[in-house]
C-alpha cells in the first residue's frame, strides 16, 4: 500500500471531525456529535493497522510540500515519517483515543458543551498526530504546540469555574517555559546541523558527530527543558495535578496515555543526540529519579482520587525519564505504552466512579463500592495490579526491565526507583481498598444512588483491562524464555545494545516483588478497608506536612518566580506603562484632539465665518503669488 | 472733461460706501440704485453706450426692482444688526484692507501696453457688439439662455407654496 | 456754443410743453368724460372752464402739507420726485420735429440723438416703479404698500411684452436710434403697417405702464382706498397724478414716432429743409400725439377695469407668447425677404 | 459724442482700475461686515459693477468689443443668480423668520 495514502488516512480524520463538530455541533443531533467524534479516531486507528501490516523494512520520509525555507541554511517541509518507534506511538494513540473517545460519549453525554468537547478532543488527536508522526522538528513543534492548546482547552473546559481557569493557565504557562527551551534547541540545531529533518541530523551527527561536544549537549539539555514542561519532569511538574480539573477521559487521555508521554516521545526520537552527550543523559536521569521519588511521596497522603492518580503518572514519567537516561530507550517506550494502558485504565476507572457518586473525588468519603460497582470493581484491580508490577500483568513486565536496566548502570538510581515503587505499590492499594472495601463513608441516600456506569463506559474500560493484562507479554523478559518483541521491532529504529543483568538478580528482583507486593497489599487493607474515616486526616507531624503540602513546591514557586514577576509587572504596569507610554500615547492624541476641536470649528456652519475665510485665503494666494 | 471723471469717481466711491453703511436696506437700495446710475455714467463716458442702458435696465430696473420688492415683502423695518463683538468686524476690515493695499498697490506700479487703440471707438456701439457677439460668442450665449430657463425653473419651485401631492397609485 | 444755448432753450421749450399739455390733458380728460357721460364738466373758471388746471394747481399748492409721524420722511418726500422726474426725463430722445437749418447750421429738434434711444425709453420706463415703490412704501400704510406692490408688478409684467414687441421693431427698422426710426418711415411706410401685431402688444401695454384704464389697479378706489398715493397730499399728490398725465403724454409720443411715422406725412421728402418743413412736421407729430392722448382717454371712460388676476393672465399668457411669436414671424419674414 | 476719445487721452487707464478696485473692496468689506443678507447680497453685487466696469474700461481703452461682450455675460449670470438667491432667501426667511447672517448656520456637516 501506498504510506502517503496511508498517512493521509491516519492523519486528517480527526481534523474533519473536528471541523465538523466545531462549527456545526450545536446545530446537529448529539448520536450525530459521537458518530463524528468517534470516527475520526477509529478511522486512523484503521491506518495505523494498516500501517502495521503493510509499511514493511525501513522508513517511510514523506514530505507533503516545502513549508518555509531557512534563508541560507534550512529547507523546512512540511513532512511526514513512519518508522516503527512511530507506529507503536501510534496504536497507543489511536488505541487508546479511541477507547477514551467512546468512553467520553458516555462520560460527558449530559454536558451542555458535548459537542465542543468532543471537537476539542478532536483537534487534540490530530495534534498529536502530528506530533507522533512529523518527519522534522518544526512539524513535531507544530503538534507540540497544537496539544498544549487542546490542553489548556479542555482543562479549561468548565470556564465558568475560576480554579479550573487558573489551573489551565498554570498548566500552559508551565509548557511555556519548556517550550521555550525546546525553541532554542531547534534554532542551535538549524544553527548546527543545517537541516531540522530527523534522518539529516542523524547522518549529519553520524559524520561529524563528537562525543561530549558542548553544543550538543546544550542542544540536548534545551530539549529536555521543553520535555520537563511536557512530561511533567520535576521543576515544572506541579501544572499536571492541578490539570485534573478538566473531565476525566481528558486527564486519561492527555495527562495520562499520551501528551505527557510527548516528552519521553521526543527523547527516544532524538536518541542519537543524546548519545553523543552523556552529560545529559545524567541529568535526565538524576532528574527521573527525583520526580519518581518525590511525587510517588506526595501521592501517599492525598486524598484526591484523581490527585493520587495524577501523581502516580508523574512518578511513572520519571520511570521512563530514568529508563532513557540510562540509555535504555526501547525499555522506556515500553513503559511508555503499558503505562498508556493501565494509566487510562485507571483514570477511565476513577471516571467511572466519580459518575456513579455523582461528582465525589475524595477518596475519604467513598467504601464499600464493590457491591455497587462490580464492573468497575474488577477493571480498577486489575489495574492497580498492573501498576504495582505484580506479574504477570503488563507494569510489571515493562517495570521489571526498566529496574533491570538501571540496576546495569547505576545502583543508586536503581534504589531510589525502588523506593518509588515501593511508594506506589502503598497508594495505590490506599486508594483501591478505600474506595470499594469496607464500609461507605457517606450518607446512606448517597449510597443508594451509586450505581453502575453505562455501557459506553464499560466496555472500553473492558478493553483497556484486557490490554492491561496482556500489553506486557509483548516483552518478555529474557529469562521465561519468550521473546522481546517490542524490542526486536523496535531496534529497527532505535540502534540500542540490550543491557545484561544476571539471571540471581532477576529471580531476587522477582522474589522481592511479590513479597513486598503482598505484605504492603496486606498493611494497607488492614489500614484502609476500615469504615473510620480518622486515618484519612493528615497527621500533625513535620514529615507528613511538608508531604501533604507537595514539598512546599508551589509555594516556593511563588516566592521564587510568580511574585517577583507580579510585582515587576505591577511595577511596569503602574510606573512605565502608565507614567511613560501612556504619556506617549496621549500626546499625538492630544494633538489630534485639540486640532480636531479647531478644525471643527472651522466648519462652523456661519456664512459669515465662511467668507471670511475666503477673503483671507485670496489674500494669502495673492500675497504668495506676489512674494514668489 | 478730466474733472468730470473725477468728480463721477468719488460720487461713485461714496455712494457704494453709502451702501454698506446705511443701517436700513432701503436706504442701502436706493443707494446702490445710485451707484449702478454712476457707473452707467462712467460707461457713457467710455463709449460704452449700449453697456451704460443695458447696465440700467438690468440692475437698476430689474434687479433692484426685485430687492426692493423682497426687503419690502420681508418688511424688514427692524435693525437686525446686532453688534457683536469687535473680533470678526475688525478681522473682515482688516483682511479686506489687506486684500485691497496688495492689489492697489499692484495696479499702482503695474504698466499697462501703450494704447494701441487701432479700432475707432465704435467697438460699444451696437452694430459692433451684436457681430461680435454673434460671431465669435455664439454659443456662450445660447448657454445663456439655458441658464436663464433653469433659473427660471428654480424660481418657480422654490417659491411654490404647497406641496404637490404624491402621485395617487392609479391602478386599482 | 450757439448749439449748446440751443439745446438749452430746445430741452426748456420742450419741458415747458409737455407740463403744458399734461396739464391740459387733465381739463381734456374731464371735458371728454363729461362729454362721454352727457355732461357739462368744468365750465366756471374762465371760458369752458379753460383756467380749470390752474385753479387746480393753486389749489394743490396751498393745501396742507402732511407728512405721516411713521413714515420715512426723507424717501416720502423722494417717492413723488423720482415719479416726476422720470417721466419727464423720457422726451429727451424723442425727435419732434425735422432737422431745421438756420444761418448755415443744422438744428436738430431732438434733445438727444442717442444711437440707443430705445433702449433709453425702455430703461427710463422701467425705473418709474422705483417712484411708486418708494413711495408707497415709504407712507408706512398697508394700502400703500399693496398698490405700490401692484403697481410694480404690474409695470414689471407689461414691461417684458413692451420690451419684446420693441425686438420686432428693431428687427425691422435694424437701428436703435428713434430719429433713424423715424426717418426709414418717410411716405406710407409707417411701422404700423408692417407690425400691427407688434403696435397692439405696445399699446396695451402703454396702457399697463401708465397705470391708465382699464389697468389702473395700483390706484382702484374700491379695493385700496387711494392705492399707493393714499397718505399723499397737497403738491405731492399733484405731482403723482402730474406725472401720470406726463406720462401719457411721452407714451403717445413714443406710439406716434415708433409706429405712426412721427413728423412724417405724405409728400415730405418733396419739401425742401426749412422751417416750414419744420414747423409742418412739428404740427403733424403733435397733431398724432393728440390722436393718442384723445385714444388713452377714450378707452378710459369706455372699458371697465381688469381684475387683478386677469391682468396678470393677460400679461403673461397672452402678451409675452404673442410678442415672442410676432419676433418669431418677422424674422421668418426678413429672413424669406432677403 | 465726439468728446469721449479725449477722456481716454486724458485720463489713464489706471486711475480706472483703482476706481474698481476700490469699488471691489468696498463691496468686499461690506460682505464680510454686515450681517443682513440682503446687504450682503448687495454688496456682492457691487463686486461684480466694479469687475464690470473695469472690464469696459479696458475695453474701451485697448479697442476690443470682447470686454464688453463679457460684461453682457456678466449681467445676465447676475440677473440669474439674483433671482434664484433672492428666492432663497425669502423660502429662509420663511423658515427662519430672520435675515441674519449668523442665524443661518445650517452648512455643516
Amino acid at each position: 500500500m501506498d504510506a502517503t495514502l496511508i498517512l493521509h488516512l491516519i492523519l486528517w480524520p480527526p481534523l474533519i471531525g473536528f471541523l465538523i463538530n466545531g462549527l456545526f455541533g450545536n446545530s446537529i443531533p448529539k448520536w450525530a456529535v459521537s458518530i463524528i467524534a468517534c470516527l475520526g479516531p477509529l478511522t486512523s486507528f484503521t491506518g495505523t493497522v494498516l500501517a502495521y501490516k503493510f509499511l514493511s523494512g525501513p522508513a517511510h520520509d514523506i514530505p507533503l510540500y516545502t513549508w518555509f525555507i531557512v534563508e541560507g541554511s534550512a529547507k523546512i517541509n512540511f513532512g511526514f515519517y513512519i518508522d516503527h518507534l512511530a507506529i507503536i506511538m501510534l496504536f497507543v494513540v489511536t488505541g487508546v483515543g479511541s477507547l477514551i473517545h467512546a468512553y467520553s460519549t458516555g462520560y460527558m453525554h449530559d454536558d451542555k458543551g458535548y459537542s465542543r468537547f468532543m471537537a476539542y478532543m478532536n483537534l487534540f488527536l490530530f495534534s498529536m498526530l502530528l506530533l507522533v508522526l512529523g518527519s522534522n522538528l518544526v512539524v513535531l513543534f507544530a503538534g507540540w504546540e497544537g496539544v498544549g492548546l487542546c490542553s489548556f482547552l479542555l482543562i479549561g473546559f468548565w470556564f465558568e469555574n475560576k480554579e479550573y481557569n487558573k489551573a489551565a493557565a498554570k498548566a500552559f504557562i508551565m509548557n511555556r517555559i519548556g517550550d521555550l527551551g525546546f525553541l532554542v534547541a531547534i534554532f542551535l540545531i538549524i544553527n548546527k546541523f543545517g537541516g531540522i529533518e530527523f534522518t539529516s541530523i542523524h547522518e549529519t551527527l553520524m559524520e561529524e558527530g563528537q562525543l561530549n561536544d558542548p553544543q550538543i549537549a546544550l542542544i540536548c539539555l534545551m530539549l529536555f527543558l521543553g520535555v520537563c514542561g511536557k512530561s511533567a519532569q520535576i521543576p515544572l511538574f506541579t501544572w499536571l495535578p492541578d490539570a485534573m480539573a478538566g473531565p476525566t477521559p481528558v486527564s486519561a487521555l492527555i495527562h495520562a496515555a499520551t501528551m505527557v508521554t510527548a516528552g519521553i516521545y521526543l527523547i527516544a526520537r532524538m536518541y542519537f543526540l543524546f548519545d553523543y552527550s552523556p552529560l545529559s543523559l545524567n541529568v535526565i536521569a538524576i532528574t527521573g529519579c527525583i520526580t519518581a521519588l518525590i511525587a510517588a511521596t506526595i501521592a501517599l497522603k492525598q486524598n484526591d482520587i484523581k490527585k493520587i492518580l495524577a501523581y502516580s503518572t508523574v512518578s511513572q514519567l520519571g520511570y521512563m525519564a530514568v529508563a532513557l537516561g540510562v540509555g535504555s530507550y526501547i525499555s522506556a517506550v515500553f513503559h511508555l505504552m503499558t503505562h498508556a494502558f493501565f494509566k487510562a485504565l485507571l483514570f477511565l476507572g476513577a471516571g467511572s466512579v466519580i459518575h456513579g457518586l455523582h461528582g465525589e473525588q475524595d477518596i475519604s468519603k467513598m467504601g464499600g463500592l464493590k457491591s455497587k460497582m462490580k464492573w468497575t470493581y474488577a477493571v480498577m484491580l486489575i489495574g492497580t495490579l498492573a501498576i504495582v508490577g505484580c506479574p504477570p500483568f503488563a507494569g510489571f513486565f515493562s517495570k521489571d526491565e526498566i529496574l533491570a536496566s538501571v540496576y546495569s548502570k547505576n545502583f543508586w538510581y536503581f534504589l531510589v526507583l525502588a523506593f518509588a515503587s515501593v511508594f506506589t505499590a502503598w497508594y495505590m492499594f490506599r486508594l483501591l481498598f478505600a474506595t470499594f472495601h469496607g464500609q461507605f463513608r457517606g450518607s446512606e441516600v448517597k449510597f443508594e444512588k451509586v450505581h453502575e456506569s453505562s455501557y459506553s463506559m464499560v466496555i472500553p474500560l473492558i478493553v483497556l483491562a484486557l490490554f492491561s493484562m496482556f500489553g506486557g507479554f509483548a516483552g518478555l523478559p529474557e529469562l521465561t524464555g519468550g521473546e522481546h518483541n517490542l524490542y526486536k521491532f523496535l531496534v529497527q529504529t532505535i540502534a540500542q545494545t540490550r543491557f545484561k543483568v544476571s539471571h540471581l538478580f532477576e529471580y531476587s528482583l522477582w522474589g522481592i516483588t511479590i513479597v513486598a507486593l503482598i505484605s504492603i497489599a496486606y498493611l494497607t487493607y488492614r489500614k484502609y478497608a476500615t469504615s473510620s474515616k480518622v486515618v484519612f486526616e493528615s497527621g500533625n507531624s513535620l514529615v507528613s506536612k511538608i508531604i501533604l503540602n507537595k514539598f512546599y513546591l508551589d509555594e516556593l514557586y511563588l516566592i521564587l518566580f510568580v511574585n517577583p514577576l507580579k510585582k515587576t509587572g505591577s511595577w511596569i504596569i503602574n510606573q512605565f506603562e502608565y507614567g511613560v507610554i501612556d504619556r506617549l500615547i496621549r500626546i499625538p492624541d492630544t494633538l489630534i484632539e485639540s486640532s480636531s476641536i479647531a478644525l471643527k470649528n472651522l466648519q462652523s456652519g456661519k456664512l459669515s465665518w465662511y467668507l471670511l475665510s475666503t477673503a483671507v485665503s485670496i489674500l494669502l494666494i495673492v500675497l504668495v503669488f506676489i512674494y514668489r | 472733461m478730466q474733472n468730470l471723471f473725477y468728480i463721477l469717481s468719488g460720487l461713485t466711491i461714496f455712494a457704494a460706501i453709502m451702501v454698506i453703511i446705511s443701517k436700513h436696506p432701503i436706504r442701502s437700495i436706493l443707494f446702490l440704485v445710485f451707484t449702478f446710475f454712476l457707473i452707467s455714467a462712467h460707461y457713457v463716458l467710455l463709449n460704452a453706450q449700449f453697456l451704460a442702458l443695458v447696465n440700467v435696465v438690468v440692475y437698476a430696473g430689474a434687479i433692484m426692482v426685485l430687492f426692493l420688492f423682497v426687503v419690502m415683502f420681508l418688511n424688514l423695518n427692524q435693525d437686525i444688526e446686532r453688534f457683536k463683538s469687535w473680533i470678526p468686524l475688525s478681522a473682515a476690515a482688516i483682511s479686506g484692507a489687506c486684500l485691497f493695499l496688495v492689489f492697489f498697490s499692484a495696479f499702482r506700479t503695474s504698466v499697462l501696453a501703450s494704447h494701441e487703440n487701432t479700432g475707432g471707438y465704435q467697438q460699444g456701439l451696437v452694430e459692433n457688439l451684436g457681430e461680435v457677439l454673434y460671431r465669435d460668442y455664439l454659443f456662450p450665449m445660447e448657454i445663456c439662455s439655458i441658464l436663464f430657463l433653469v433659473a427660471m425653473i428654480g424660481v418657480v419651485l422654490l417659491g411654490r407654496k404647497e406641496r404637490v401631492e404624491p402621485i395617487k397609485n392609479l391602478v386599482p | 456754443m450757439s448749439d449748446l444755448i440751443f439745446k438749452l432753450i430746445f430741452i426748456s421749450v420742450i419741458f415747458g410743453l409737455s407740463l403744458f399739455i399734461a396739464m391740459y390733458s387733465t381739463y381734456a380728460e374731464r371735458k371728454l368724460a363729461a362729454f362721454l357721460q352727457d355732461r357739462l364738466g368744468p365750465n366756471r373758471a374762465g371760458p369752458f372752464g379753460i383756467l380749470q388746471p390752474l385753479a387746480d394747481g393753486i389749489k394743490l399748492f396751498f393745501k396742507e402739507e402732511f407728512i405721516p409721524k411713521a413714515s420715512d420722511r426723507w424717501l416720502f418726500i423722494m417717492g413723488p420726485g423720482f415719479f416726476m422726474i422720470t417721466a419727464l426725463m423720457t422726451s429727451a430722445v424723442i425727435p419732434f420735429a425735422p432737422d431745421l437749418p438756420w444761418n448755415g447750421q443744422i438744428f436738430s429738434m431732438q434733445a438727444a440723438d442717442l444711437n440707443v434711444g430705445i433702449l433709453y425709453l425702455f430703461g427710463v420706463v422701467s425705473l418709474g416703479v422705483y417712484g411708486i415703490l418708494i413711495g408707497g412704501w415709504a407712507s408706512n400704510n398697508k394700502f400703500s404698500l399693496l398698490g405700490a406692490i401692484r403697481a410694480a408688478s404690474q409695470n414689471i409684467s407689461y414691461e417684458l411684452a413692451m420690451g419684446l414687441s420693441i425686438v420686432s421693431l428693431i428687427m425691422v427698422s435694424s437701428s436703435l436710434s428713434l430719429r433713424d426710426i423715424v426717418e426709414q418711415q418717410n411716405g406710407w411706410h409707417w411701422n404700423v403697417l408692417y407690425q400691427p401685431l407688434g403696435f397692439l402688444i405696445f399699446i396695451i401695454c402703454a396702457f399697463a405702464e401708465t397705470n391708465r384704464a382699464p389697468f389702473d389697479l395700483p390706484e382702484c378706489e374700491t379695493e385700496l382706498v387711494g392705492g399707493y398715493h393714499t397718505e399723499f397730499s397737497s403738491m405731492k399728490l399733484g405731482f403723482y397724478l402730474f406725472a401720470e398725465y406726463i406720462n401719457m403724454f411721452v407714451s403717445s409720443a413714443v406710439l406716434a414716432t415708433l409706429y405712426f411715422g412721427g413728423y412724417q406725412f405724405p409728400f415730405i421728402s418733396s419739401m425742401d429743409p426749412g422751417l416750414t418743413k419744420t414747423l409742418l412736421g412739428a404740427a403733424v407729430m403733435f397733431g398724432k400725439i393728440f390722436f393718442f392722448i384723445f385714444l388713452f382717454i377714450w378707452i378710459r371712460w369706455t372699458l371697465p377695469r381688469f381684475r387683478y388676476d386677469q391682468l396678470m393672465n393677460l400679461g403673461w399668457k397672452v402678451l409675452i407668447p404673442l410678442a415672442v411669436l410676432n419676433i418669431i414671424l418677422t424674422g421668418a419674414f426678413i429672413l424669406f425677404k432677403s | 459724442m465726439n468728446t469721449i476719445p479725449e477722456l481716454i487721452r486724458t485720463v489713464p487707464l489706471q486711475h480706472y482700475l483703482v476706481l474698481s478696485t476700490c469699488l471691489f473692496f468696498i463691496g468686499m468689506i461690506g460682505v464680510l461686515v454686515r450681517r443682513n443678507i440682503i446687504i450682503v447680497f448687495m454688496c456682492i453685487e457691487i463686486m461684480l459693477n466694479a469687475v464690470n466696469l473695469l472690464m469696459v474700461s479696458v475695453s474701451a481703452y485697448r479697442g476690443e468689443a470682447s470686454g464688453q461682450i463679457m460684461v453682457l455675460f456678466i449681467m445676465a449670470v447676475a440677473a440669474a443668480e439674483v433671482s434664484v438667491g433672492l428666492a432663497i432667501i425669502v423660502m429662509m426667511y420663511k423658515n427662519l423668520k430672520t435675515t441674519n447672517i449668523d442665524l443661518f448656520n445650517q452648512l455643516k456637516g
